[in-house]
């Protein structure tokens, strides 16, 4: 059942960056329309407000999810694109391995620095 | 290559065929091969529409004995009575064993088989899944077969002899047409499963492929050709392709109607109209052709209409799919509104390689099953859906004997290395690339004299002309011309192998015909236009000679049923 | 004799993108894998971006800030709203289908014969045009917030 | 429309070792001629050495499958008028092996139908070996899977299908829709096995609903929609939800049964 729950946990990494990735977007580049519609953000990718809130908890834990789950979502579909140039089991091994690692180094390269900044 | 040697080979992978194999297959113990010229479920058996007759409901009020009673009556008397009987007590189990194994019968809605009128039978009886039923029943076996690890396949292999030595047989010699090599294959039992032949005309409803090769083989080989004279002509091939119109369109209630639009089967079969036996309908629609009642077609084909419309869009769509897209897609015809072109197409060979009935020919270790077979079960004239039945029992009954012979036969018999190497000079040197004849145009001759000479209405002059235009084209066989010399799929050879096969084939079935004469079922001459039991109530054997036939007959086994007049 | 092998024939990864005249799916399949992948792409810029510069401190920030609302990195960014957005919707639509929901059941065919993707294409429909739809409420948003 | 129509077939011979080329005849078209007769003529008129399958000349043996001016299609089963055209490029159905001119190599792709067990696993080995009475199968029931049972195996559907075009293990369309209609059968009891099969690396995951094998296939068989349906069943499984399917059981006989309907007059009878 491995690659129905990998496929099973591509859906669903899916659906929820659908839910959270809106909001990223809505935020970082809706400010017109939204202020327009009488919600003031302010400027979203000045300094302050960047900094304010990867100091909140939710914000900052909503975004290392977001980024564990697109990491997922989009190495497994790299993945999955790179094995229908059929390749042999071995490359196959090789291929599955190097994207788990690379997954794992941008993961922890995109959380450290928040977390850093969070404490700092 | 290694393990060519196996204990069963079944020869074609038609619905006797594929059966054979798969009872051959279902004793874990023996080894099947199963040869093909073309991949195993491209047979031409996929083209059935109709259905397969068997008394599924006796519950319900038909009975063994009334199919036995159609079957013999449909055969003009000329079938073996005790064949009969064993056949429509057979046909019941093997509709189940496929049912069991899947096959999508159509259903009636409290989830039992559905059964619809077929020509000649006095019960709602052949067994259908749409107008697929060949086809549904190819598939099923196909995948079934699948299931067993002891069958190996031979796809596209070129059976081009069978080697008998000691009057038993050892081993048959192939060509595998993918691959290019020549190849013997060994076995301690053969299954011939080959088809039929009708190929040798030009308007038939058969597949490109349906070449009599069995037949032809067995024949030069020495096995004993029966009742080749009888040629079914269906009524309904579509014009001009011949592509068949399904009997089942008739069964279902269309009708035939000539250019004054009226039913002419009233005149002929005033009891059964369209769903009479087929030879009456075939020589009523040439009748009202000839008397200048039907419509003029294309190359002298001539017509008249089979008329749907009545039926509705949804019977036309839920039964008859097949027929509606056929119709639409080669003839820009659409049956729910307009009726459909056809006429009658040769069909099937009731004739075939003689064999008792348990399939067996006088060879040792050679079974034959299916239409290259002939069992006597169809007689002068087979019904509608008699046929796929008659595949299926007697693929499982060969399948079966074969199987029990190849356990019992410790060692497969000897055979001498030269005549491999002999065939294989005789299939790829004997034509050259310099010859001047084309395969394709004696193959279209053969076609036209046979189309005109030995259809429907047969004379004796007309028999005697076809014969010797025959003999002609045999002469002219070693000329043809071979422009491809690759091993590789080389159809060009293949084809003009085939018309060789044809070409003997069609030399018997004049012969025999010349030679019967009365008219009964398919074989109506006009100059001896009843049936005449006291000289004729006979088969016909056919045996290899270089120079010809040589033609002598054996009884009819009549155990229930003494001929009466035959009328619907 | 030497055996024949058969020559291979495969299109290749050029068959994902063109191997005859088809229609409309065919193309949102495609489009779904170009879009996938070049989300991918700008998420790994965007994070080497979002992680290098913002450790670098508030002026190199708001710097790169100031060279990334240059137009021609305007259209950029607007191409990677349009293609999430066709991804999304369009990921969507494949989760509900692949799930075998919206498709209808299996019928007996009917000559001239209609796949289900076919009878079902109003859903393919919808998504472009609310794609269209939202792209043009973005575009205004980029001409509002100026080149 | 009686007109000259030029084919352009994709030639390879593979005993000459060459590369595959086009070469070019001229036909006369009339109303009603396939793209099989254009070549049978070729064939029998112009080269002899053309290779190509054909059987049943009605698209029913799936023989004849081809890439016709760049759409995978039974060549019996299409009109040359319906091109528009009067130019025919004929090649081989791509994603197949080449075996020379228009033949390409099945059986591959016939192994990986096998690999699917394509046939009722049943429980009850007594009955399945010697049947008693059909199983019951409602008209719906049998509704369901009828145009799956449709498959001419031509292979069309793999030359259409993207993901084929690059993985030579995938397993295909064709193989998919068929395991969905065993699965589906209201007889059959083997879907476990079944899932196993299509549940792994190169297998039904990597179909992406690109919907061309549904397009192309000439018989109106809608693959796409049943490898979907295919993949409700494993996330089902997969998610704990599914329950046994009990295969069908046997017609009970039923209680009352008719007269047998009356028996035709004939002559004299005999005793057995
Ligand atoms: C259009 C049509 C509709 C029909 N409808 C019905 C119907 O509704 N009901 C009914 O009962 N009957 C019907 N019939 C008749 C029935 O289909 C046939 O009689 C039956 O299918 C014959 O099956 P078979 O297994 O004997 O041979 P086939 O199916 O003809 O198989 C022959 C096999 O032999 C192989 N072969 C031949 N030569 C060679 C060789 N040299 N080397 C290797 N292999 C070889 C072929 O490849 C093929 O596999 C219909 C026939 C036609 C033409
Ligand atoms: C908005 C929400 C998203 C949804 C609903 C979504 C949905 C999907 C789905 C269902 C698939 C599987 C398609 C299939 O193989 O059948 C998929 C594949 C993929 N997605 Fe997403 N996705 C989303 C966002 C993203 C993002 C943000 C990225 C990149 C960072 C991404 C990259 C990919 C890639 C690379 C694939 C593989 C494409 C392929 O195999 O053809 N997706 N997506
Ligand atoms: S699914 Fe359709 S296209 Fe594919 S092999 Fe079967 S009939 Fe051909
Ligand atoms: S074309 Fe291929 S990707 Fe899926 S829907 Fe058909 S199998
Ligand atoms: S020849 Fe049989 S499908 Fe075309």
């Amino acid at each position: 059942m491995r690659n129905t729950y990998l496929w099973l946990a591509q859906l669903v990494t899916g659906v929820l960056i659908a839910v959270l990735l809106s909001i990223h977007m809505v935020l970082m580049h809706l400010d017109a329309i939204l202020s327009f519609l009488g919600v003031d953000i302010k400027d979203p990718t000045s300094w302050h407000s960047m900094i304010e809130r990867s100091r909140e908890t939710l914000w900052a834990g909503l975004y290392i999810a977001l980024l564990a789950i697109v990491l997922y979502h989009a190495l497994n579909g790299l993945r999955n694109i790179i094995l229908e140039l059929a390749p042999s089991a071995a490359t196959e091994r090789i291929i599955t391995w190097t994207i788990i690692v690379f997954g794992t180094i941008a993961f922890v390269w995109g959380t450290y620095v928040p977390i850093r900044l969070l404490s700092g | 290559m290694t393990g060519r040697k196996h204990d069963v080979v079944v020869l074609g992978s038609g619905l006797a065929g594929l059966r054979a194999a798969i009872e051959a297959a279902r004793n874990p113990e023996s080894d099947v091969a199963i040869v093909s010229k073309v991949q195993l479920m491209r047979s031409h058996s996929v083209c059935a529409e109709g259905g397969t007759a068997a008394v599924m409901q006796p519950d319900e009020g038909d009975s063994f004995e009334l199919h036995a009673w159609d079957t013999v009556r449909g055969a003009d008397f000329l079938c073996d009575q005790d064949v009969v009987k064993r056949f429509v007590e057979e046909v019941p189990k093997e509709i189940l064993l496929l049912e069991h194994w899947g096959i999508p019968w159509s259903r009636r809605s409290d989830g039992r088989i559905a059964q619809r009128p077929f020509g000649g039978h006095s019960y709602n009886r052949a067994v259908f899944a749409a107008d697929k039923t060949g086809f549904a029943e190819m598939q099923t076996l196909y995948d079934t077969l699948l299931k067993y690890a002891n069958v190996s396949r031979y796809d596209e292999c070129y059976v081009s002899s069978i080697l008998i030595e000691d009057n038993s047989f050892c081993g048959v010699t192939a060509w595998n047409l993918t691959s290019g090599e020549f190849i013997l294959i060994q076995g301690k039992a053969l299954i011939i499963a080959t088809g039929g032949a009708c190929r040798m005309f030009g308007f038939t409803t058969y597949s490109l492929t349906a070449t009599g090769d069995g037949l032809a083989m067995a024949y030069r080989a020495g096995l004993p050709i029966k009742d080749l004279e009888f040629v079914q002509f269906h009524p309904t091939g579509l014009v001009p392709s011949g592509i068949l119109i399904t009997e089942a369109a008739r069964g279902e209630g269309g009708y035939l109607l000539n250019n004054e639009g009226k039913r002419f089967m009233e005149k002929y079969a005033p009891s059964k109209m369209e769903v009479a036996p087929r030879d009456i309908i075939s020589r009523a629609e040439i009748t009202e052709i000839e008397e200048g009642r039907g419509f003029p077609g294309p190359e002298g084909l001539d017509y008249i209409h089979i008329d749907l419309r009545h039926l509705g869009a949804d019977k036309i769509n839920e039964r008859l799919p097949m027929i509606r897209e056929v119709a639409m897609r080669f003839n820009f015809i659409d049956p729910i509104y307009e009726p459909i072109p056809v006429r009658p197409a040769a069909h099937y060979f009731m004739g075939g390689i003689h064999t008792d009935i348990n399939g067996a020919t006088p060879m040792q270790g050679i079974w034959a099953a299916g239409e290259v077979a002939c069992v006597s079960l169809h007689g002068a004239n087979r019904l509608g859906s008699n046929s796929t039945a008659e595949c299926l029992v007697w693929g499982k009954i060969t399948g079966e004997e074969a199987a029990k012979y190849a356990a019992k036969h410790k060692e497969s018999p000897p055979f001498k290395e030269t005549r491999l190497k002999e065939e294989e000079a005789r299939v790829f040197t004997r034509f050259s690339s310099k010859g001047k004849e084309s395969a394709y145009r004696l193959r279209k001759e053969l076609q036209r004299i046979m189309d005109s000479q030995v259809g429907v209405f047969r004379t004796g002059s007309g028999l005697k002309e076809a014969l010797d235009r025959i003999q002609e084209i045999r002469q002219r066989l070693p000329d043809i011309k071979v422009t491809d010399r690759s091993r590789t799929y080389n159809t060009d050879l293949l084809a003009a192998l085939e018309v060789e096969n044809l070409v003997d084939l069609a030399q018997i079935i004049v012969t025999g015909a010349l030679a019967r004469t009365e008219s009964r079922g398919a074989h109506s001459r006009r100059d001896f236009p009843n049936r005449n039991d006291d000289d004729w109530l006979v088969h016909t054997l056919a045996h290899y000679t270089p120079e010809g036939p040589r033609l002598d007959y054996i009884p009819v086994t009549i155990t229930m049923w003494q001929p009466v007049e035959r009328k619907y | 004799m030497t055996q024949i092998q058969p020559r291979r024939n495969y299109l290749g990864a050029l068959g994902w993108i063109w191997a005859g005249n088809y229609k409309l799916e065919r193309y949102l399949y495609i489009f779904h894998r170009i879009t996938g992948l070049g989300i991918l792409l700008f998420l790994l810029l965007h994070l080497v971006m979002t992680t290098v510069f913002r450790v670098q401190g508030k002026e190199v920030w708001e710097a790169t800030m100031e060279v990334l609302h240059n137009p021609w990195f305007k259209v950029g960014e607007y191409l990677v709203v349009v293609a999430f957005l066709y991804h999304a919707l369009n990921g969507l639509r494949l989760i509900i289908q692949e799930l075998g929901f919206a498709l209808g059941r299996p019928r007996p065919p009917i000559y001239p014969y209609k796949d289900s993707l076919r009878r079902k294409r109003y859903w393919t429909i919808l998504i472009i045009s609310i794609v269209v739809i939202l792209c043009v409420v973005f575009f205004y948003d980029f001409i509002a917030g100026g080149w | 429309m009686d007109k000259q129509v030029v084919f352009k077939v994709q030639r390879y011979e593979p005993e000459a070792d060459g590369n595959p080329h086009f070469q070019e005849f001229k036909i006369p078209a009339k109303r009603g001629m396939t793209i099989l007769d254009g070549l049978i003529y070729i064939k029998e008129n112009l080269d002899g050495t053309l290779a190509f399958r054909s059987s049943c000349r009605m698209a029913i043996c799936g023989s004849c499958g081809m890439l016709i001016n760049n759409y995978p299609h039974l060549a019996c089963h299409t009109q040359i008028e319906e091109l528009r055209s009067d130019i025919v490029t004929v090649k081989p159905l791509p994603n197949l092996p080449i075996v020379k001119d228009l033949v390409v190599d099945l059986i591959p792709f016939f192994n990986r139908h096998k690999s699917i067990k394509p046939y009722i696993i049943h429980p009850d080995t007594k009955e399945m070996e010697n049947p008693t009475a059909e199983f019951v199968q409602s008209p719906q029931a049998l509704e369901a899977l009828l145009q799956f049972t449709y498959c001419v195996k031509c292979g069309i559907c793999i030359s259409a299908c993207p993901t084929s075009a690059s993985d030579r293990l995938f397993l295909g369309p064709q193989a998919l829709a068929q395991c969905y209609r065993y699965c589906a059968d209201t007889r059959d009891g083997g879907e476990e096995e079944r899932l196993t099969v299509v549940d792994k690396d190169h297998g039904i995951w990597h179909c992406h609903l690109a919907g061309a094998c549904s397009e192309a296939c000439p018989k109106g068989l809608d693959p796409a929609l049943a490898i979907q349906l295919l993949k409700r069943r494993l996330i089902i499984q997969a998610i704990g939800l599914g329950r046994k399917k009990q295969p069908a059981s046997i017609v009970t006989p039923p209680a009352e049964v008719k007269p047998k309907i009356p028996f035709p007059e004939f002559t004299a009878k005999r005793t057995e």
